[in-house]
């Protein structure tokens, strides 16, 4: 605020600063009002309930009202089975479930249902729902409340999974993923809600399936997205006092992922880490690395890389959570180890 | 209930030619299997045609249905065009989904039926969505899920049930309770004496009913219909019945208790549904034999079309996953 | 319920034991945050605390217990240790889980506290198995699985209660209802009257008690406990209780309703305890200080030694995963 | 029969015949029989309703008792929440999953509670339970009854996976997962439940992570497993006809999968396709893929190549269903055309 405050630039060059929390729910709040048929359903979403546990969907019910605007009970399948069927009728509810590991009680209605129905009905139906939830460490919540598992909704087609880094693309993704005709999987990193950037302006599209080159490089790719590309661009200082230049890609879109501009990054540099807070094993960067390595067989420099959470639940200790997902010091390191390789 | 819920005569009738259709299907389709000129996965509703007999005497083009696997006399009794039907379980192009859906997931919107599911206890929260759609919309529809006993042991039902109630929605669920799920009797899987029971769970009406007696399942029906459509909630509506058959076709029944069995057949709901009419003087053996006959022709004719129709192309397999971003 | 339930003095005074320690853990809980000394999601059980006071009355360190993120006050009653606690939700080594688990998932087997579980209504599912265990093994122990008034809506409630109730199984479920599930309350998310009518879905005993009453809450679990151990399987008890604090430490708690609040901080039930006690002759005002004292005094000693002992080493991170095939 | 019946070798040498199902039923005998704390709990899996619908558990209740061997109401969390407790007492549960696509009503306990307990108890607790689940296209059973969805659990540390393609290896695997101080998932394929082949001894045990070269071969790798298995090995003719040597690799255990034995196979042959059922997008095939490209790199003569299903839910019509998954046709195909890229 005070930085704000003392930015000399003038108004109208200055874009306005805004949370990636403000920016997704500025981007619910302009839907509902460009759309009547837009909903919003989920634990203590509604403004009695003081517009979600951390506020996300806050001032959404007191202004587009309670029938739009839906607290539930504590009851996933009930929550997504509600969302799938009023978005069968024309609706489009965008509903939360609280936090990524609490999808798995409701599977079977985001994947046996939601991601399938259009196809099992020949097309004559189909799911135009968005399920928004949060996750990630570094809030010491320990093993059920962490993990990120964008694999397992990747994996499952008739599904798209988003997960936004900064403000203007949580509005922007928002936007595009309520609009778009199938289900979305909308993942918010919890510590990084509170993270600023210029917000987006109103009406703002990201096009789902986009990746953005959040720095544009020369020795190297990083691909990444959520709050590991946050980490990633602290890393940028590191790399470069190492003499690499790095080409940093934020993917945005985890399904479908952006293969075009990631190929196309990974031809030029010639070297590919992918990095990601889950999991490390089985996880989105296999899918980048297999298609990477196969696509650009003989034109790499360094085998395809790969940094994400070690093959373990998350762990409570702050000792041990610190060094569960990659953060902007491995990174480095690896990037570093990774271009001196060849050297 | 009040005595003034009917179903006069014609709704009877009504209720017995959607049945007879049901159970000439049914016997159809096990036919078919047994020829060897259909493979699917079937599970016979036969001993069950009443329910959605008369429960959709109370029910419009425009309520919604969400059924099962064991289903398709529910999508029949609720205008499912046979020709639609028998191109999809014979996985056809001119299939209802193309042939995409199969047996255990047709699907006809303009009917009303949106959801067809293969997961046990799964139609109930997605009946909520379609109905909390209609409480948005204020169009009056209503929409119905269907279910087995079994289904009412899983979490899926629990959480549906108490989202329907305390969001008021105009949802009726209907659960056909036939006293087995697949090999388990319901006894040994179910704690409460009757499924009805379960409403008070849910602080919302719960009724057993005969659902082989079309009077009252017609007026079960009827009442929770009326009620959901007049937005005072939920109904959870358990309708006794009993399957003829084993839960999937080739199943060889050795699980079934015989003499419950036998005594269920003898006393099979569609004939004597049938007898009552001419009993009743509502219709005679003449005008009862000639819609049996229309519905027999109907059907010959839906399971010729159906498989002299071509399978899919390779084309087909990737389609429909996604639709085009606006 | 028969008056020789109890409790007898002695009894009543060990609930005042276990409740004085609760709460003073509690409030030593919220301080040590508050300054900045410990970091970590706490939800605290303030008011709540004669519940699992009363209930582990009955219990042994032999049974089992299953319990929630909102769950020290159940462990502490049951036996945990003040330094293995404290050392854990410090998140150091000698942490009863290495550090590893931290609040939510506090585990001490040899008190019999098997489980503490972050999601909501998984308590239950997995006390059927312990209960299971103790059926198959004949060894009369007992499983309790705690969990609050919002986990009555999820499906793992209705699945676990139907399972225990068909295989008879030696738990009880104990539901603490403090009339909210994060910020909505009991009303806008239970379509229930009572959380003890749902009984009736698994024809069980289901009974809604003052849990900030001892004597109920002491004689509506000793009954429970009992009917376990004696094989005639599971029940279901609505203990009404109320939680002084917000959700989670630090949330503002600006959507509970001020006045009930302020009536149910009035009515604090541990001090009332404590009054009941010197009134009826059970323990005199210098027996209750020096009790409370010497549980001061035992936390004392649990925080600082945890906040001396050192966090645990990088080579934690990947033990524990998997054990060795045998 | 009557081929067996036409056997003129002794009775000595010829091993006794058996089908996968009669060789997981053996196990689950055998294993009963040796330790009392071994218990059998799912939907229809006592003898009064069949030993299960395919009949996996037949015999087992009336040999063991019912208390034992239980039936259970259709409530998945409920059974896999059982198991999970009575493992925490000293019992070990076999618990079943009737298909692969109901684990998503089970996720929860499966992923949240057996796979983290150790871990999160800091060791003091562990789930030593099995989960047996069947599922594979085939069958004409369509969306929701057909899928292969190992990934998600191989991404989930603390859980094993096994994936038997044979009576012998069926039989071994599950000893040994029920020896196994943790979960471990269980796949059993559908269609192949009635393959024949050697019995295994009473008391085989396969170690879990261990592969099995299935054929040696010169010029590629396949790995595989389960169906796919079975498919690769009626490949094999033509792909010797088109002059390939191939190495089959059977995983038989898909987490934590055997990179020694697969990484030294490659190395000699210079050339991995992996194959599977499941979607190939993000699915196991590409972890195996991604290491072997990392691990190999600048040694390959061709790039790592996957075969999976397309990126669709299972379609049900004949003659879709029979396009979707991998078979012996398209994978002698992939190999000869791999083979052929260098030539
Ligand atoms: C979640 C889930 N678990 C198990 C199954 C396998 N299954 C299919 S039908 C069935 C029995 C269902 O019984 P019920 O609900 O009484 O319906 P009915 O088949 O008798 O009509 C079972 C267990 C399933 N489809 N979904
Ligand atoms: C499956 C699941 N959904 C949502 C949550 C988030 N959550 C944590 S506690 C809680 C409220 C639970 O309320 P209640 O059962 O009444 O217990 P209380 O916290 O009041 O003790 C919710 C919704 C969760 N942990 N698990
Ligand atoms: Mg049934
Ligand atoms: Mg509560």
């Amino acid at each position: 605020m005070s930085e704000a405050m003392m930015d000399t630039r003038p108004a109208a060059v200055k874009p306005k600063q805004a949370t990636i929390l403000e920016a997704i729910n500025a981007a619910l709040a302009d839907a509902m009002a460009d759309d009547d048929t837009v909903l919003v359903l989920g634990e203590d979403v509604a403004d009695p309930e003081e517009g979600g546990v951390v506020g996300v969907t806050k001032g959404l019910s007191t202004r587009f009202g309670d029938k739009r605007v839906r607290s539930t009970p504590i009851a996933e399948q009930a929550i997504i089975g509600a969302a799938i069927g009023a978005s069968l009728v024309g609706y489009k509810p965008v509903a939360e479930i609280m936090l990524m590991n609490f999808t798995t009680v409701a599977m079977d209605m985001i994947v046996n249902h939601a991601a399938k129905l259009r196809y099992m009905s020949g097309g004559q139906t189909h799911v135009p729902i968005v399920i928004r939830t949060m996750t990630g460490t570094g809030m010491s919540s320990g093993g059920q409340h962490s993990d990120y598992l964008e694999a397992w909704f990747a994996h499952t087609a008739g599904m798209k999974v988003v997960a936004p880094s900064n403000p203007a693309d949580a509005y922007g993704l928002m936007r595009a993923a309520i609009d778009d005709p199938d289900p979305v999987l909308f993942i918010e990193n919890l510590p990084n809600y509170w993270l600023k950037g210029d917000a987006a302006e109103a009406g703002h599209v990201v096009p789902l399936g986009k990746a953005r080159i959040a720095q544009d490089g020369r020795d190297i790719t990083i691909v990444s997205y959520s709050r590991t590309l946050t980490e990633t661009l602290s890393a940028l200082k590191a790399i470069e006092q190492a003499g690499i230049s790095a080409e940093i890609i934020d993917l945005r879109t985890l399904s479908p992922w952006d293969e075009d501009t990631v190929l196309a990054s990974v031809a030029k540099t010639g070297r590919l880490l992918v990095a990601h807070e889950a999991v490390e094993k089985h996880g989105l960067g296999a899918e980048i690395a297999a298609v990477a390595s196969n696509r650009l067989f003989g034109k790499l420099k360094a085998p395809v890389a790969r940094l994400g959470a070690p093959y373990t639940p998350v762990p409570f200790s702050k000792s041990l959570e610190d060094a569960y997902a990659p953060n902007a010091k491995r990174i480095a390191e690896t990037v570093i180890a990774i271009c001196k390789q060849q050297d | 209930m009040a005595d003034n819920l009917g179903p006069d005569g014609e709704t009877l009738l009504g209720i017995y030619r959607r049945a007879a259709l049901l159970k000439a299907n049914d016997e159809r389709s096990r036919k078919v299997i047994t020829t060897g000129r259909l493979m699917m996965p079937y599970y016979s509703y036969r001993g069950q045609e009443i329910i959605p007999s008369a429960l959709c005497a109370s029910l419009t083009d425009e309520d919604y249905l969400v059924t099962i696997y064991r289903g398709i006399h529910d999508m029949l009794a609720k205008g499912m065009p046979l020709n639609d039907l028998w191109a999809e379980i014979a996985g056809r192009t001119g299939g209802t989904c193309k042939g995409k859906g199969g047996p255990m997931h047709l699907t006809y919107p303009k009917k009303g039926i949106m959801v067809t599911t293969g997961i046990v206890g799964s139609s109930m929260p997605i009946a909520n969505g379609l109905a909390w759609g209609a409480q948005l919309s204020g169009d009056g529809r209503v929409a119905v899920a269907t279910f087995g006993d079994g289904a009412s042991n899983i979490g899926a039902f629990h959480e549906a049930l108490n989202l329907a109630a305390v969001w008021k929605l105009p949802v009726v669920f209907v659960c056909q309770n036939n006293l087995y799920g697949e090999h388990t009797t319901y006894e040994k899987a179910t704690a409460a004496k009757r499924v009805a029971d379960r409403a008070v769970s849910y602080d919302i009406p719960g009724v057993r009913v005969d659902g082989n007696d079309p009077v009252e399942m017609y007026r079960a029906s009827r009442e929770a219909v009326d009620r959901a459509r007049a937005g005072e909630g939920p109904t959870l509506i358990e309708a006794m019945t009993f399957r003829f058959h084993g839960h999937v076709f080739g199943d060889a029944d050795g699980y079934m208790d015989k003499a419950q069995k036998a005594a269920a057949v003898a006393a099979d709901p569609v004939p004597r549904l049938r007898a009552r009419l001419i009993a009743e003087g509502i219709a005679d053996e003449a005008r009862l034999t000639a819609i049996e006959a229309e519905i027999d022709a109907a059907i010959d004719a839906a399971v010729e079309h159906a498989l002299a129709s071509p399978l899919p192309g390779l084309a087909e397999l990737t389609t429909d996953v996604y639709g085009e971003a606006a």
